[in-house]
């Protein structure tokens, strides 16, 4: 098969996974999980193919892996839709697989497949446990299978799918299709649980935050249609478009063409990767499951953000105004939610500001220019976080085995300071956890988000961005401190509660997982130690030479300084060592320093978007727009019209048709009509033959009449 | 040889001949001729109604488990003349108040609707009065003239049983003539023409093969137009004693019942015609017209018998019934034929032979098929209405 | 005088006397009866004018249904077998000069068209009249819509009938 | 077969009336057989048509199919049917629509017999306008369509409720069908009448009302009329004209009857309504308005665009303000159908650009797609009506465990509405907005808030029915729902497979409209 | 040969004859008979013109043959009138059924 065909073929497995599970396999759950995980093999194994085919090749960016076809007739023309893999997004796909395809193995066990079913378990509620008898006689509370498990498989792979898509495809409509349809996924996966009020209410959070963007996003692909009539990247990314964008000038804020795509591209990237300001969907999208929450925050759709700023890039770069807009953006968010994070005792919220903080290095990397180490960090990021997602969906699950045992469902499974101690009930999952967490942190020259960090602070120092560096050097420095506050909240210690004692190892279903991802979490560093690192002359960092391949200007090497080095290495250890310190004495949320109210609260933010954006919307909905507008103006002037209408016929019957009509011509001529009929009644005899003859003399009479006066020449 | 093939022609000419060689105009010539030709079809016909009228008596006997005459001549072929001299020397009585035109027209009538119908039957391929192009509508319009003459005999009666009777018989006769006419166009529409001799030509299947069911139908619907049994509502002894001819004697009863017969012979006749291919046997017919008179007498003779049979084995239907059998069934039944029969034809005239033979013979099935079957279920549903659902078996064994 | 002259005479002749007497005879039964001959007259021109299937037709509904109908109505509504009182109403004398008038109308509106003298036009060899009609009667191009509305027509005038006649009194007989 | 063929037009028109009449005669109490009856007698146009899409040749200028037969020849006016691509997609869309909704209404008791017939009328007036190429018919079909919708909203439509109407004369009350009846009819009529006037003056002008004719005339015609100059003339007709089809759109502010109707209306009532006879109006835009009025449409293409965002904006508000399920899916299609307006304004400004082509792309499409999801989401709204007997959104919650597979199906259906990519409803919106961008920047950007309000109102409507905790009242006992049956999942599957098919490949309709769009324009 | 006048003249003829027998007898069905004689007369008229016209244009025995339908049609329901009204009125004469005045 040439790998062309296998590009087309990598999305179609999780998407005919999905019609399968949602057509014929839905109320087999062996069969469905079957299926699904069935699917992210295929695709990841295509993926594999597909990847190091595309390391064979030489001068990949140059000549990437393309096939198209046309889809819309667009007048005399085809619009063409078609899938590439070029050097970046080969890369995106090997983490892409990967952590796809963990995560769909995660699925298994996180649900709790093989487990019996649940005594009050309701499709739309997480499951509550199902008691089962031993052979002894007692009862026991064990966790029960969930009760919507194919329907979640299904779901994932509709979200694989929309990834795949958005990955191999070579154009930024069927990108932008892929983008939806993990939006779309999103929402169904965060109100996966949907019976709870918090959940539904996060899946349409996350669902209208993201597509504010998306709107804008889409004006933008619109614009860039319009203004050079393909979508297609390789055709959009050649010097004399990217020049023809430049000249155009949209009359807008003084951008240039150029600048205002790649601003309403950008605030699509920024609904999509939660930046700031809208941010706010992410932390609620943890009333989902955790694989979600890992395959919304690592894999797959946060980060197709960043690629699609990343893929655009190019274009963003041509306009400094929109270039300064994205790393203010970026450099903001990264060190907002890192403040964020430290207030936070959900051990999955943490993780999701952490999230948020992270992207926003990648993107404010991008915003001074550094294209290879917003690629490198995306990629680091997605195998740590992934991790640390699947890591703290273990240590959930662990601590709602305690839950189950104690049979106190008045404890949160997800709050730290209920956990404590769990390295010794959990250690695989704590080991994988505290990889994760050193690679959050940046664990100097062992993790591999030391080295995307490292990268991007040294591209900020080099490019003369000091603001931009030290906001980040700073949000660093918080980063490895929270991440130290979550590990030693939950690992390390005494067991807080008792359902902290009671906690138990997951499945290898879902420890399997953690460990292949930390494995990548060390590993994939590596792969991108910049070449001249201490002046060591080490081998070209394999990473740059192979995503900078993607652009037609090959990114320079940056020369090597040690002041971004030292500066990450003391951030680095100096916010794991205080987190440690402090917080290895902290026993509860009132002993913690941290748990400031402005913080705690996200700095008011859904309050004030509240106020400002949805109740005004709602008013303006139910009350201006319907009332008001519809029933009040439209229709009241319609009213109008029936009633007077009324009025008028009522005074036309009354004053013309009765009187004058009916009275005076109607009856009168009735009256003489009868009179007359009266007076000629005796002609009608009731006898046939005469009324024949009559009629008979009269047509004779009439005929001949005719005949002489209109002449015998008839 | 000439003799052979066209003997009619050939006596024809010669008499021609002869009278114009008398110095006749050769207009006159031919009409005396034609006349004379007229006559001797006439005369045979009478001779052999009157084997006709021995032959039913002998049927009947041995349907009855009788001899029949056997006393005058070699098997009693002798009685028929003695019946008619009988007939002839009885008393003529003309009832008071009877109309007495109309009385003595009307036997006359019912005698001459059969003879005109022989107008029309080809006797050999050069043999028929005339090859009209309405053949097969001028056989209904003859039957008309029958009617009218049972109607006549009835009215001019002057007697109850005799009005009854022939009101009886028009009834039926009109509504079967209905029938009549569907199941007549069946071989008009397989011919393309409702000239007879047309009809017998395209004979190369039988067309009773071709449609069964529509020979069937012409059979009924024939009987009935005759108002022999089981249809002979007309007569109808046990209840009007006789019938529309309750008051004739002698020679005009005598006509009555001559007519009757010949007429069952002569439908017997346009059976054959019509569904049996007429005079045609094999080839035979080619050779000469002294074999095809023969070969069309016989199968005239067969349809006769059949009608006979029907006659001698059928018990008398109740006159409503009769009336319903025929709007309710055959009516519609023969419409549906028509329109099947017109559709395979229209469909599969350019197939193969055997394909269009098989398809209309396959085709009256089905319709035939359909009919028994709607019938059964309306019988039951009908017996179920008097009787109350039918119940099992072995219940109705238990009380 | 050619013979077809003559058997036109005849038959004219005898149609006329027919017609004659169909609507002076006193006896029902027997204008019945001459209206029979008078169709048969009728027929006969017909079939003088080569229009075989409209004769046989012509014996066919007529004297097969019409005059057999005519004859059960006149049975059905007497009380007594002979015919009391006047056949003819008292103006019957407008009514015969009407008739006159009308024909010496119809002969003298008639006689001044130059199209009387006309001969019967050739038969083209090896035409079938019958077909001829046939395929008028049920072409689209012809007459198949009037031949539908006529076999509606008859429907309803069947039904009607049935309806009219039908003696509420006496009741189904099924029943 | 061959008659058929010939008159393949005719056929398809005048076979549900001609069922229609049939059915006079069945008996009324034998609702299956009057239930079947219908249906079947509704596919035959569509398999009809599916043949006619088999026959028809995408690259032929012009009229196919044509037919002309004579009708009102005093008028020179004849019933003159011919089919181009859009009409096609259009009569396409109404014969599918019909079976389906005709399916839908199986479960209707109450004189099966009125209401399939009068369905069936429907079918001939909608399809009759798709295919008029005469102006006088055209007309007649226009408002032949009304009358059967009339009916079937004030007999069959939802029998509880209340209307109060305020007015500066004083407050009454009516039953709300009659009311969204009443409003629908005058409103329609009252809006056309202009339309009857302009198509007056166009055939007492020309002699005749052929529209390849009067196309071909009248938009360089240049005398004076009436001794009032020809450009004020030209500018009456054209707003008679486009009143009238805005009124039907329903274009922002003449939308008002539409939520009443829709949500009164029966549910196979509602699905033709907002699947094909708002797509009337849109036909009339394109059709009549645009080759009739180029300089006209050129010139107020702003407006239009105007009116068109308001209906974009507007009725995603009022969507969004709705507590009731069916009003809110009545007033998306405001929205939805502002749309194609939107892009009609577009084309309408630069005729002939590929711009304009990519816009009318858009539209035309739309109208197709907004058949199916619309009809799609009004029949789930009435499965739903008809197991709880109300449409308060609040009455709802979480009844997505209850009815998996029907929610399933509404989640389906409720983001090809929302224009999610990979269905159907996006590609239209796309090419509009593509389109209509560098033609209308503004108001295209304006719109796109309407798109925004597009997907909080389809969520709002999924988060009160099928999220959230579960309203125990539908749980148990004798309200407990039901799930949806076969044969409301037969009438979905077709949509849904269409709606599936054209999201991800739909180019083969699209090209049939592509290449009549730029024949046309 | 026989010239078109005859026919016409004989048609005439029946077709006045019938007109009397319509306008003259007091009975119901005889009033019908004369109105079969009028329907003959025309139908003569048809035969004639078709078969003096163009022969191969059969409009003038489609005609006849139409008039055949109607005029069977007016005599069925012609005599059942006829017989509903002897049912009720227990008369025929057409004097006397002129119920329907005033």
């Amino acid at each position: 098969m040439t790998t062309e065909t296998l590009i087309w073929l990598i999305p179609l497995p999780p998407a005919l996974a999905f019609f399968l599970i949602v057509l014929f396999t839905n109320k087999n759950k062996a069969l469905s999980h079957s299926v699904g995980v069935g699917a992210a093999v295929l695709s990841w194994l295509a993926s594999m193919v597909v990847f190091f085919r595309a390391l064979g090749v030489e001068h990949l960016g140059e000549h990437p892996f393309v096939s198209s076809v046309n889809w819309l007739p667009t007048g005399d023309t085809w619009f063409k839709i078609g899938v590439a893999i070029d050097p970046l997004g080969a890369a995106v796909l090997f983490f892409v697989s990967i952590t796809i395809f963990m995560i769909f193995l995660y699925s298994v066990g996180y649900h709790n497949f093989g487990q019996p079913k649940g005594d009050h378990d309701r499709a739309g509620l997480p499951p509550h446990g199902a008691t089962v008898t031993d052979e002894q006689g007692h009862k026991h509370t064990v966790p029960s299978v969930e009760p919507m498990y194919s329907r979640f498989f299904a779901f994932l792979g509709l979200f694989a799918f929309g990834m795949y898509t958005l990955v191999v495809s070579d154009n930024l409509l069927t990108m932008f299709v892929g983008w939806e349809i993990m939006g779309l996924c999103s929402y169904l996966l965060i109100g996966f649980w949907y019976g709870k009020p918090s959940a539904r209410a996060a899946a349409i959070k996350a669902f209208m935050t993201t597509r504010i963007g998306d709107v804008f996003m889409l004006l933008g692909i619109a614009f860039l249609y319009s203004a050079t009539g393909t979508l297609t990247f390789r055709e959009i990314f050649t010097e004399e478009m990217l020049q023809h964008l430049v000249s155009i000038d949209p009359h807008f804020l003084g951008l240039t063409g150029a600048g205002l795509i790649g601003l309403l591209l950008f605030i699509g990237t920024v609904g999509k990767s939660a930046q700031w300001p809208l941010h706010v969907w992410l932390p609620d999208a943890m009333e989902g499951p955790t694989p979600v929450s890992a395959m919304i925050h690592a894999a797959t759709m946060v980060s197709a953000g960043v690629y699609a700023v990343i893929r655009m890039f190019p274009l963003l770069s041509l306009d400094h105004n929109t270039m300064t807009v994205v790393a203010f953006i970026g450099t903001f968010t990264a060190i907002f939610a890192a403040t964020i994070a430290v207030a936070q005792n959900d051990i999955k919220r943490v993780l999701a500001y952490s999230t948020i903080s992270q992207l926003g290095f990648m993107i404010a990397a991008l915003g001074i220019g550094a294209y290879v180490a917003a690629a490198f960090h995306l990629i680091t990021h997605a195998f740590f976080k992934a991790l640390l997602f699947l890591g703290s969906g273990s240590v959930i699950h662990g601590m709602e085995h305690g839950v189950l045992h104690t049979g106190n469902h008045s404890v949160d499974p997800q709050d730290m300071f209920n956990m404590g101690g769990l390295r010794k009930k959990m250690p695989i999952t704590f080991w994988t956890f505290l990889i994760g967490g050193f690679a959050l942190s940046g664990f100097p020259l062992l993790t591999a988000g030391f080295w995307s960090k490292d990268e991007i602070l040294a591209d900020a120092w080099a490019n003369g961005h000091l603001v931009v560096f030290v906001t980040l050097a700073l949000a660093a420095f918080m980063t490895a401190f929270y991440t130290m506050r979550q590990i030693t909240l939950t690992f390390l210690g005494e067991p807080r509660t008792k359902e902290a004692e009671h906690a138990q190892e997951t499945p290898w279903t879902m420890t399997v997982p953690l460990m292949v991802l930390s494995v990548f979490a060390i590993g994939y560093g590596w792969v991108g130690i910049p070449e001249n690192f201490l002046n060591l002359q080490l081998a070209p960092s394999w990473f740059h030479e192979f995503v900078g391949g993607t652009l037609a200007e090959h990114p320079e090497v940056i020369p090597f300084n040690p002041i971004p080095l030292i500066v990450s290495l003391v951030v680095a250890l100096g916010g794991l060592l205080l987190g440690w310190l402090y917080y290895r004495n902290v026993n509860s949320a009132k002993e913690d320093f941290f748990q400031i109210p402005l913080l705690k609260n996200k700095y008011y933010f859904d309050e004030a978007y509240q106020v400002v954006f949805i109740k005004p919307v709602i008013w303006l909905s139910e009350v201006f727009t319907y009332k008001w507008l519809d029933q009040g103006l439209i229709d009241g002037i319609l009213h109008f019209f029936g009633p007077a209408t009324g009025g008028i016929g009522g005074f036309i019957r009354q004053y013309i048709d009765l009187k004058v009509i009916n009275e005076f011509i109607g009856d009168g001529l009735a009256a003489v009509t009868q009179e007359t009929g009266r007076t000629l009644r005796p002609i009608q005899t009731g006898r046939i033959q005469q009324y024949m003859m009559l009629s008979l003399v009269i047509l004779a009479v009439v005929g001949a009449l005719l005949y002489f006066m209109l002449g015998a020449g008839l | 040889m000439d003799f052979l093939k066209d003997p009619l022609k050939l006596a024809a000419d010669w008499l021609i001949g002869l009278m114009t060689g008398w110095g006749m105009p050769e207009g006159v010539a031919a009409g005396v001729a034609a006349f004379l030709g007229i006559f001797v079809l006439i005369a045979i016909l009478m001779v052999i109604d009157i084997f006709l009228v021995w032959l039913e008596r002998k049927v009947v006997a041995r349907f009855q488990d009788r001899i029949g005459p056997n006393r005058l001549g070699p098997f009693g072929l002798i009685q028929p003349f003695a019946d008619i001299i009988k007939l002839l020397i009885k008393e003529d009585i003309t009832p008071a108040n009877a109309d007495k035109v109309v009385y003595n027209l009307a036997p006359m009538l019912s005698m001459m609707s059969v003879l005109i119908l022989w107008a029309i039957i080809p006797l050999a391929p050069s043999m028929l009065g005339v090859d009209l192009n309405v053949a097969a509508l001028y056989i209904i319009a003859t039957g008309a003239i029958g009617t009218l003459s049972i109607i006549m005999a009835g009215w001019s009666s002057n007697n109850k049983f005799a009005l009854l009777g022939a009101f009886r018989q028009v009834a039926v006769m009109v509504s079967f003539e209905i029938p009549m006419v569907a199941s007549l166009l069946i071989p008009t529409v397989l011919a393309g023409s409702m000239g007879m001799n047309a009809i017998i030509e395209k004979q190369d299947i039988w067309f009773f093969i071709l449609s069964p069911l529509g020979a069937l139908i012409f059979l009924i619907a024939a009987i009935a137009e005759l108002g022999r049994a089981p249809f002979d509502m007309g007569e109808a002894e046990s209840e009007l004693i006789s019938g529309y001819n309750v008051e004739y004697s002698g020679m005009k009863f005598g006509m009555f019942y001559a007519g009757e017969l010949l007429h069952a012979f002569t439908f017997g006749g346009f059976w054959g015609i019509l569904f049996f291919g007429g005079y045609r046997f094999f080839g035979l017919e080619q050779v000469s017209p002294f074999l095809s008179i023969p070969i069309l007498l016989f199968k005239a003779v067969i349809g006769y018998w059949i009608i006979m049979w029907v006659k001698y084995t059928m018990m008398r239907i109740r006159i409503d019934h009769m009336l319903a059998f025929n709007w309710k069934f055959l009516t519609p039944l023969s419409f549906a034929l028509l329109i099947v029969t017109a559709l395979v034809h229209a469909l599969a005239k350019d197939a193969a032979l055997w394909v269009y033979g098989l398809s209309m013979f396959l085709s009256n099935l089905v319709l035939g098929w359909i009919v028994v079957e709607f019938l059964r279920r309306y019988s039951r549903a009908e017996r179920e209405k008097v009787e109350g659902p039918a119940r099992p078996a072995m219940e109705a064994a238990g009380h | 005088m050619t013979t077809a002259q003559i058997i036109f005479l005849v038959v004219a002749a005898v149609t006329l006397v027919s017609a004659f007497m169909v609507v002076t005879t006193r006896n029902l039964i027997h204008a019945a009866l001459w209206l029979v001959a008078t169709l048969f007259g009728v027929a006969v021109t017909y079939a003088l004018l080569n229009a075989n299937f409209l004769a046989v037709v012509q014996v066919v509904v007529y004297i097969g249904a019409i005059a057999i109908l005519f004859i059960f109505a006149v049975m059905l509504t007497r009380k007594e077998m002979r015919d009391q009182g006047p056949q003819l109403n008292s103006a019957w004398w407008i009514s015969a000069l009407l008739a006159v008038l009308t024909f010496g109308g119809l002969v003298g509106m008639l006689w001044g068209w130059k199209g009387m003298d006309t001969l019967a036009s050739e038969m083209p060899v090896g035409f079938d009249s019958v077909s001829a009609l046939g395929d008028a009667l049920i072409s689209p191009n012809a007459f198949v819509l009037p031949f539908e509305v006529a076999s509606v027509l008859l429907l309803a005038a069947l039904v009607g009938a049935v309806y009219v006649a039908f003696n509420p009194r006496s009741g189904d007989s099924r029943k | 077969m061959n008659f058929i063929y010939e008159h393949l037009l005719l056929v398809i028109l005048f076979f549900p009336t001609l069922a229609a009449l049939v059915m006079l005669f069945l008996p009324a109490g034998e609702n299956k057989l009057l239930r079947w009856f219908a249906f079947g007698a509704s596919l035959v146009p569509f398999i009809l048509s599916v043949w006619l899409w088999t026959q028809f040749d995408p690259n032929a200028v012009g009229y196919q199919f044509e037919a002309q037969y004579p009708w009102y020849q005093a008028l020179n006016s004849s019933l003159h049917l011919g089919m181009d691509g859009l009409s096609l997609t259009m009569v396409m869309l109404t014969t599918l629509l019909t079976p389906i909704a005709l399916l839908a209404s199986f479960s209707i008791n109450d004189r099966v017999k009125g209401y399939m017939m009068l369905f069936l009328f429907l079918e001939t007036g909608m399809l009759g306008v798709f295919m008029a190429v005469d102006l006088l018919i055209f007309f007649v079909f226009w408002e032949v369509g009304l009358v059967p919708m009339y009916f079937l909203i004030n007999q069959w439509g939802s029998p509880k409720g209340e209307r109060e109407v305020r007015s500066i004369f004083g407050k009454f009350t009516m039953s709300a069908r009659n009311y969204a009846s009443l409003k629908f009819m005058i409103y329609t009529m009252g809006g056309s009448l202009g339309l009857l006037l302009a198509v007056q003056m166009l055939g007492v002008l020309f002699g005749n009302y052929d529209l390849q004719y009067i196309t071909a005339n009248w938009s360089n015609y240049s005398k004076d009329l009436m001794g009032i100059s020809v450009s004020t003339v030209k500018t009456v007709a054209f707003w008679a004209f486009v009143i009238a089809f805005a009124v039907k759109v329903p274009l922002w502010p003449f939308h008002t009857w539409l939520p009443d109707a829709h949500t009164e209306a029966p549910t196979a009532g509602s699905m033709i309504l907002a699947g094909v006879l708002l797509k009337l109006g849109a036909y009339g835009f394109l059709r009549l308005v645009l080759p009739l009025y180029p300089a006209e449409a050129k010139y107020f293409a702003g407006a239009l665009a105007f009116l068109a965002t308001a209906a974009i904006v507007f009725g995603a508000f009022a969507s969004f303000g709705q507590t009731d399920f069916k009003r809110l899916v009545a007033y998306s299609s405001v929205n939805h159908m502002g749309f194609v307006v939107l892009g009609i304004a577009a084309a309408a400004s630069a005729v002939g650009t590929q711009d304009a082509t990519i816009a009318l792309n858009g539209a035309v499409l739309q109208m197709f797609n907004h058949g199916l999801s619309a009809a799609g989401m009004f029949f789930l709204v009435g499965v739903i009506y008809e197991r709880t007997h109300t449409r308060n959104l609040d009455d709802f919650g979480g009844l997505f465990p209850l009815v998996p597979v029907y929610g399933g199906i509404l989640i389906f259906t409720s983001m090809a509405s929302l224009g999610l990519p990979g269905l159907n409803g996006f590609i239209s919106e796309f090419l509009v907005v593509r389109g209509s961008l560098p033609l209308l920047p503004v108001y295209t950007a304006i719109s796109m808030l309407g798109l925004l309000m597009t997907g909080a109102y389809i969520l709002k409507g999924i988060k009160q029915v099928l999220h959230g905790p579960l309203n125990e009242h539908w749980a148990h006992g004798e309200h407990k729902l039901t799930e949806i049956n076969t044969r409301e999942i037969l009438v979905m599957a077709p949509l849904m497979v269409l709606i599936l098919v054209i999201g991800l490949w739909p180019a083969w309709i699209l090209d049939v409209i592509n290449k009549a769009m730029m024949m046309l324009f | 040969m026989i010239p078109l006048s005859w026919y016409l003249i004989f048609a005439a003829g029946l077709f006045s004859l019938g007109l009397f027998g319509v306008l003259a007898r007091r009975n119901a069905v005889a009033i019908l008979l004369g109105v079969e004689l009028m329907l003959n007369a025309v139908n003569i008229n048809l035969a004639a013109f078709w078969r003096y016209g163009n022969v191969t244009d059969m409009t003038g025995q489609v005609f006849a043959i139409i008039v055949f339908a109607v005029a069977a049609a007016e005599v069925a329901v012609g005599l059942a009138l006829v017989i509903s009204v002897y049912r009720s009125r227990n008369t025929v004469v057409a004097d006397e059924i002129d119920m329907l005045k005033w």
